[in-house]
């Protein structure tokens, strides 16, 4: 069990923490970006090199900026209220102290596995490319389909709509600033683009 | 003799690790290893910044720096001293921790790029099965340091400016990932090395470049585009162009942190070049059979010289494009374009190896970019000017 | 404690960090930053599962942790937007105050 | 077809960059502290005083202050001098004690020439005056500012031959009527001593008077 892997641990699990209790909400999210740079170095350090790289370019690369632009979005930048926590804040910490003793002791005394092979297992780029192509084609086919259902109902769902819906505070029509410029007469632009082509 | 000195470098570092014990051997090989880039491609921003200075004089009929040292080469010590000596403004609404961070956070996935590109024979600090795609993992980074930095300076312009970078930024990552997929789909691996490896034949003397294909051509290009826009450079320099929004994200920086995020974004220009050069351009292989005896690492250094005289060239000539045509550029006709290219490349892959597939690939491309560049062209009226006179 | 106990134990800790994180935060995005660390969590259990596991060349744990990361991205990209509509139609973030179904 | 004219301004720019190395005469630019470009006929910077021959006693200044008056920034400060020194046409002018211009207020408007009346301050060429003492080394002395009167026909040459010949007029006139008056005492001498021969009883005292009142000798330039 090598140190760097224990240490890469505790700063994930310290920065997991920070992005949970911090209160200015983007230092969350950059928290955050680092709690997902510690678990790709956990998955380097467990050879899965590939998973590693995609974990840094899914979460870090776009999650975490995705997360970040949501926040500006919803002017909540800067503005740490005065209590954090919600109202039933205590059932949710009791709640989660009771999942965490059972899954601990779920790990600590479950039947111990096999030993693993003593070379580390090798996830090259080829084989996962030959797993992905035969036998898990069919779940590639449905996260395809999956991610452009998922891309487009979120840009529906984000869409602004232009004011004729009856929302209840009613988004403010933009508001006219002296007269609209009447259009140019047509017949005067045809001639002067003669003029000039 | 000839192979001695294109291995030199490797040879050194192996006489320097045969004087430390066994134990220390594979920290030692890794130090060295990594030692070498920020001594290396600083050195190469140095220069590099004098020789853009020198050559946008020249382009625009006068000398450029010439008063510091030789020929003006000792600029970039000048322009370094006054960078440090300069003070550094922090601004006092600012968010100190991560307004500090930022110029940090930028360099540090810079340098790590550098990790996966094959500078000559077996020079490459980490062989990664999967390099490329570290490449563009890394690469993603720099985004959350721009938003830190435009966040952070609590200014409206360098917000605005980040925001700009960061949309430019994300919407040129895509042609620039799909134009890198057609070569992946040819090489079969996400090696570097192996992708170089493949360019290293020779039929009747010239080099197997994969840009010397239609469906390479296309792709370096719009790589080359795509690497402009994502290391923020001229046509697409809107997030700091000094006449719309002061310096974008760096506005509220002075004095060192202003001149890190400059080195960051030529050690970037450096990255994502080197990667063009290793995709397309063949990496470290002679372009000729009979030019093999000059080492590998000049050829990687003289290609890298020169996409950058390129790109100073294009800096020296091209306006700067509106948000709004740099978006429609990016999502209209860049995109469409990269993912007819991969078709293309799929068609060239299975047509086996005689003369109709240049042809049919180059006809196929060719009316792509003509149709994909008339649509953009009239709806973004980027044709010839229409004036309309005052009556 | 194997090194494979180590791994679970972590991803445990990751999860319940993740789990407290949603369930007593009061501002929308933070339950969804929670989301995205208990998707994590599990993830590094299966990646530690395929490391330790008897048949590491089989591949099943690995190929599931690419898939639940783009399940997982694809889940940000929608939740982020639900958070955004119901921001620009209530004005506010705070879920103890979107509690009303009427539109 | 999209990218057509970005290949015409690259291929222009391309000529630009390699014609400058070809061809010299591309690059206009001058190294200044080396090279310098010649000025032109009438390049005006500050003022300074034209002196004839001695840059005390032939100063052509004579503290009339019209320019003192008349300098729009006001940069201009003249004491007068208590006694008096002959001026090129010999008859006795003042001369100014301090005469000093503050060159970073001088717009080198130049009206101060246009106003002199005796052509004694005219614009100088000189523009290297920087220096690191802020208060002091601007404010130029008379005897910074005073200038040989060769100096200043080398410096601008036609106009200078205008206030040469201008003064030349001057100087003719002035002895002209030092020779008419001189004319005028010989022959009033000369009517005189007509006078004292027809009448030579009653005029005995007259002459004595007479020989005190000529006028001082001219000096000679």
């Amino acid at each position: 069990m090598s140190l760097f892997l224990v240490i890469t641990f505790v700063v994930t699990l310290l920065a997991a923490v920070a992005a949970m209790s911090l209160r200015n909400l983007v230092h969350c999210a950059l928290m955050l970006a680092i709690a997902f740079s510690g678990i790709a170095a956990a998955y380097l350090q467990l050879n899965a090199e590939f998973a590693g790289f995609t974990e840094i370019l899914v979460y870090v690369g776009a999650i975490a900026i995705l997360i970040v632009m949501a926040i500006l979005l919803t002017r909540s930048g800067e503005a740490p209220e005065k209590s954090v926590l919600t109202s039933g804040w205590l059932a949710g910490v009791v709640v989660t102290v009771m999942v965490f003793t059972t899954l601990g002791w779920a790990v600590l005394n479950s039947t111990a596995l096999p030993p693993p092979p003593v070379e580390a297992p090798q996830a090259t780029v080829k084989n996962i490319g030959d797993m992905l192509m035969t036998r898990y084609i069919l779940p590639l086919e449905i996260i395809a389909l999956m991610l452009t259902a998922a891309m487009i109902g979120a840009v529906i769902i984000a869409f602004k709509e232009d004011g004729k819906s009856k929302s209840s505070q009613g988004n403010e029509t933009p508001i006219q600033i002296g007269n609209q410029p009447e259009p140019l007469p047509a017949g005067s632009v045809e001639s002067r683009k003669e003029g000039v082509a | 003799m000839f192979d001695k000195l294109d291995q030199i470098f490797v040879t050194l570092k192996h006489l320097v690790m045969g004087h430390l014990p066994a134990a220390w051997q594979p920290l030692a090989s890794a130090v060295i290893s990594i030692a070498l880039i920020p001594i290396v491609f600083p050195g190469l921003f140095a220069i590099v910044t004098v020789i853009e200075r020198k050559g946008l004089g020249r382009i625009q009929n006068r000398y450029g720096p010439n008063r510091v040292g030789p020929f003006g080469f000792l600029q970039f010590v000048a322009d370094g001293i006054k960078a440090l000596i300069k003070e550094d403004v922090v601004p006092r609404a600012a968010d100190k921790m991560v307004h500090f961070l930022a110029p940090v956070m930028m360099l540090i996935p810079v340098l790590l790029a550098y990790a996966v590109l094959p500078f000559g024979r077996k020079m490459v600090v980490a062989d990664y099965d999967a390099g490329l795609l570290f490449f563009f993992a890394v690469g993603g980074g720099v985004e959350l340091s721009v938003f830190m930095a435009g966040w952070s300076s609590r200014n409206k312009y360098s917000l605005l400016g980040a925001m700009r970078a960061i949309a430019q930024m994300i919407s040129y990552e895509l042609p620039l990932i799909l134009s890198a997929v057609t070569v992946v789909m040819m090489v079969g691996s996400l090696n570097l090395s192996e992708i170089v490896k493949h360019q290293n034949q020779y039929t009747f003397g010239i080099a197997h470049w994969f840009v010397f294909s239609p469906w390479g051509l296309a792709g370096f290009l719009l790589f080359l585009v795509a690497s402009l826009a994502e290391s923020n450079r001229t046509p697409f320099d809107l997030p700091e162009a000094e006449s719309e929004i002061i310096a974008g994200y760096f506005t509220e920086y002075s004095g060192f942190k202003f001149a890190l995020f400059f080195l960051g974004e030529y050690l970037g220009m450096f990255a994502i070049s080197g990667l063009g050069i290793t995709l397309f351009l063949g990496g470290w292989t002679a372009p000729f059979s009979f030019l093999t005896w000059i080492p590998s690492y000049v050829w990687f250094l003289s290609k890298l010289l020169g996409i950058v005289f390129v790109f100073i060239w294009i800096r020296g000539t091209l306006p700067r494009l509106r948000m709004d045509q740099l978006m429609n550029f990016a999502w209209k006709f860049m995109l469409p374009l990269a993912l007819i290219n991969i078709v293309v490349a799929g068609i060239w892959h299975y047509m086996g190896p005689d003369w109709p597939r240049w042809l049919v690939c180059s006809a196929i491309l060719a009316c792509a970019y003509g149709l994909l560049g008339l649509g953009l062209m009239h709806n973004q009226k980027l044709g010839k000017r229409i004036y309309r006179y005052a009556e | 404690m194997t090194p494979l106990q180590v791994c679970l134990l972590f991803s445990a800790l990751l999860f319940a960090t993740g789990f407290a994180g949603a369930v007593t935060r009061r501002h929308a995005i933070l339950v969804l930053i929670g989301i995205e660390l208990m998707l994590n969590a599990a993830n590094v259990n299966l990646i530690a599962f395929w490391r330790f596991g008897p048949h590491p060349e089989a591949l099943t744990g690995f190929i599931f942790v690419l898939f639940s990361m783009a399940l997982a991205a694809a889940e940000a990209a929608v939740g982020l937007a639900l958070v955004i509509a119901i921001f620009r139609h209530k004005k506010t973030s705070n879920l103890d105050e979107v509690k009303d179904l009427k539109g | 077809m999209l990218g057509e004219q970005i290949i015409k301004g690259m291929a222009i720019t391309a000529k630009n960059f390699f014609g400058s190395y070809v061809s010299k005469e591309r690059l206009t630019t001058v190294q200044y502290p080396e090279e310098r470009l010649p000025q032109q006929g009438n390049t005006r910077q500050f003022p300074m005083l034209v002196f004839d021959g001695d840059p005390e006693k032939g100063l052509r200044c004579v503290a009339c202050t019209i320019c003192e008056k008349e300098c729009p920034p006001q940069c201009i400060y003249i004491v007068k001098s208590k006694d008096k020194k002959p001026d090129y046409k010999g008859q006795p002018q003042l001369y100014p004690a301090i005469f000093d211009i503050d060159i970073s207020v001088c717009m080198s408007c130049s009206i101060c020439v246009e106003v002199c009346p005796f052509e004694s301050i005219k614009m100088n060429t000189e523009f290297e005056l920087s220096t690191d003492d802020r208060f002091g080394a601007l404010l130029l002395h008379k005897n910074d500012l005073a200038k040989s009167n060769e100096y200043y026909q080398k410096l601008h040459p036609d106009d200078a031959k205008e206030s040469d010949a201008a003064l030349a007029v001057e100087k003719a006139k002035a002895e002209a009527k030092v020779k008419a008056a001189a004319e005028a005492k010989v022959a009033a001498e000369a009517k005189a001593k007509a006078a004292a021969v027809a009448a030579p009883a009653p005029a005995t005292p007259t002459p004595t008077t007479t020989s005190s009142a000529t006028p001082p000798p001219a000096v000679a330039k």
